[in-house]
């Protein structure tokens, strides 16, 4: 059993054209920085990327929006990218939008092998298009289907050689989630350590959901929206 | 008439002891300046927090520490930090005590639209229709009159809509109106506006009742 | 917001005749121990419990059969228990039987405000009669509905007074998820501390599922199938 | 004729490098024992763990530490613990890569009995059904004649089933079947058992060609 590989172009090797991918992160919060990277490096083509946000001009999957990577993004939330809303409007990128709660919830549907769920989330407004509506009790409820990607890739803080993951703050967000749900799930992590160092009760994600694990580099970590407090 | 600020510290009266609340974007998220005194309340972000606290000071800002808003934040004792199914499962399930969200238009039955505008790039949804069609009570926060000076308080939505039947109070630079079957039920009235104005800007069925209080801001 | 109460006398205060409630725990690990001696002490009659087992004779929830409190099981496995054996042969007691990952995904169903799923659990046998099979793919699904009890009661390792909560080893099992899915959540815990003690990232269950807390005493955490290997 | 350490023995054959197992109570709990050297295998018990190591020590036993059969084990490095909708859960989506359960019967179209005697006491299911329904390999270890002397492998189970057209390997104390869309296809016997026995022993449809190989345990 060997799943820890040396860099995010060995682990990502075999992914190819046209295949789709789950992107972990929220804005640029928990981000595979180091697998961004790699994807723009060996430029497949034709990427359905899902992923709660579509990144900046410069940071994210934006950088793989400027190479013409990605011919579909499912995403809860696009703004901030200029290039994205360019390709949009001529054409070039097909986007799906999608509840953020129904995004989340179709990725754990895939990690827990649930078919489908059902969530309240767009009854009545555009999304229920073309879905099947069905009520419980006094409330209509929309039909979702899990999600069947690929590969999933996500970041966490730190990870063992077996695959368990932990993740630091408000970087988990939809990471576990899509940990769960990928055909084959990558994990980039800040900090590679031994089995047994991280304690068997707090690993958010345990290893028999990640087929592959690197060591990530340089990390940037940007900040999208630096708000502070006046010092007193 | 109400700035927005004051909008803000309206809805913060309607905060109770033990509250767990998700403050939107833009107004909403100014509530948390005025949180009474002696009321504790618990603020979640749908990126996966509960017990938010105020922004960091400069310099301490962490970049795996956002809300959803993509703003650096801090937390408080007690806070817990989940994925996002989990954050939008508690939602779903009714356990936040309150939602409150901004909106551009509001209509009479309670149906809100606030994600898209046809023409303009549509950046998407976010939160907000998981948030709409699952929280228990959601309080709109928004200006009632939009720049060309027509009323955002409607018959039915005109712009594509976020959910059906779900706002049950919207708090505007005029008035307090609770949303009922019977339509906008004026419940108070900002300082220096007068009937007539809550009429002209108000273009889905208006109820108005006996002696109309004047907020206390 | 005051969550903590005295002891389980006080927490389970308004419990009443013919109420349903879920009971954490696999086997006799991590039960709510205090909880059930105090349901037993106030003598409430004629209730449906949801718990994956129904204890032994003389510990767990086996504690409420002898004093024949319990009008319905609703668990996956009930061996082990002569007086549930002879109260179900006699007809005193009423027994579901719900394959154990139905009952764990009911209990999550309900914690995160969903009122079905669907699981291939049980399809072709018993457990499907009258109930809705459906085909996703090439496989079949069961919908399973979402429970709705009165209240749930856990029993943790760790709480702080904002209800927080955190499990030791396998003694989480159910614990979590009936936690989220008690329309009244009750949690005895071992050690009751300050909102600040517990890593904001390593909590099992956030307080917002709970709605009272406790410091149990006197634990026995008995032992069901002792095991041991030879020392060398 | 196998003893039930040998049915372990021979089903630990299966194991490949890197698998996650599930096994279940009786004969498929010995397996634990007979690991081929050089094979790492991550041990999943549906109660909420991965990992999971040996029995205890004496002296050393934790209440809070249990498999599903409710016995005292142990942790070993890189084990991990998580709640039982999870355990269903990685089980459901197939992340599990053999599962090893005991039977009452088996039919020669996969189907499987083994939680119910009508007459009997019924314990109930416990995590059965959920396993064959969900795993994507599972072996059953089981002994292939009852007490009576009747096969337990046969055109169709008796007894209330499990679940359907589930198992794709049966390891007896007489043989190693896989089972196809042909029947029970005997892919080794026993050390001293005659295919003549192979016969009388099974009920179900029954497929022998060519040489059979003896079983090496």
């Amino acid at each position: 059993m060997n799943k820890v590989y040396k860099n995010a172009d060995e682990a990502l090797h075999d992914i190819t054209d046209n295949m789709t991918i789950l992107l972990g992160g929220f804005g640029l919060c928990g981000i595979p920085e180091n697998s961004i990277t790699a994807l723009v490096k060996k430029g497949v083509k034709g990427l359905t990327c899902i992923s709660n946000n579509a990144g900046v001009d410069d940071f994210g999957i934006g950088l793989m929006l400027q190479t013409r990577q990605v011919k579909k993004m499912i995403a809860s939330y696009v703004g901030e990218n200029a290039e994205f809303e360019r390709q949009l409007l001529s054409g070039e990128l097909d986007v799906e939008l999608i509840p953020q709660g129904t995004l989340a919830t179709r990725c754990m549907a895939a990690g827990y092998g649930m078919p489908a769920i059902y969530t309240p989330a767009g009854v009545g407004t555009e999304v229920a298009e073309g879905k099947e509506v069905r009520r419980f009790g006094d409330k209509d409820y929309l039909l979702e289907y899990a999600f069947d990607a690929d590969f999933a890739i996500v970041k966490a803080w730190k990870g063992d050689t077996m695959g368990n993951l932990v993740y630091r703050d408000t970087a988990r967000n939809f990471n576990p989630l899509m940990a769960m749900a990928g055909k084959i799930t990558i994990a980039e992590v800040e900090e590679l350590v031994e089995p047994g160092e991280l304690d068997a009760n707090f690993i958010h994600t345990p290893g028999i959901y990640v087929n592959r694990i690197f060591k990530g580099a340089n990390y940037e970590k940007r900040i999208e929206n630096r708000t502070t407090t006046p010092r007193p | 008439m109400l700035t927005k600020n004051q909008i803000a510290q309206r809805i913060a009266a309607e905060l109770k002891d033990g509250y767990y609340v998700n403050l939107g974007i833009g107004i909403p998220t100014l509530v948390a300046n005025y949180i009474p005194n002696g009321i504790n309340v618990v603020l979640q972000s749908e990126n996966g927090i509960l017990g938010m606290g105020p922004f960091p000071f400069e310099g301490e800002e962490d970049p795996d520490l956002i809300n959803a808003g993509k703003q650096t934040i801090t937390k408080l004792p007690g806070s817990v930090i989940f994925d996002s199914a989990m954050s939008f499962g508690m939602i779903r399930a009714g356990r936040v005590d309150l939602t409150v969200l901004g909106a551009m238009e509001v209509s009479e039955t309670g149906d809100i639209a606030n994600w898209k505008i046809p023409g303009k790039m549509v950046k998407g949804m976010g939160g907000a229709m998981d948030l709409v069609a699952s929280a228990k009570n959601i309080i709109v926060a928004m200006q009632q009159v939009n720049k060309a000076g027509e009323s955002k308080l409607l018959p039915k939505c005109s712009l594509p809509i976020t959910g059906l039947n779900c706002i049950k109070k919207v708090v505007t630079e005029l008035g307090v109106y609770d949303i009922t079957e019977r339509g906008f039920e004026l419940k108070e009235v900002a300082p220096g506006v007068t009937i007539d104005l809550i009429k002209q800007s108000t273009a889905g069925r208006l109820v108005i009742e006996g002696d109309i209080p004047t907020m206390i801001v």
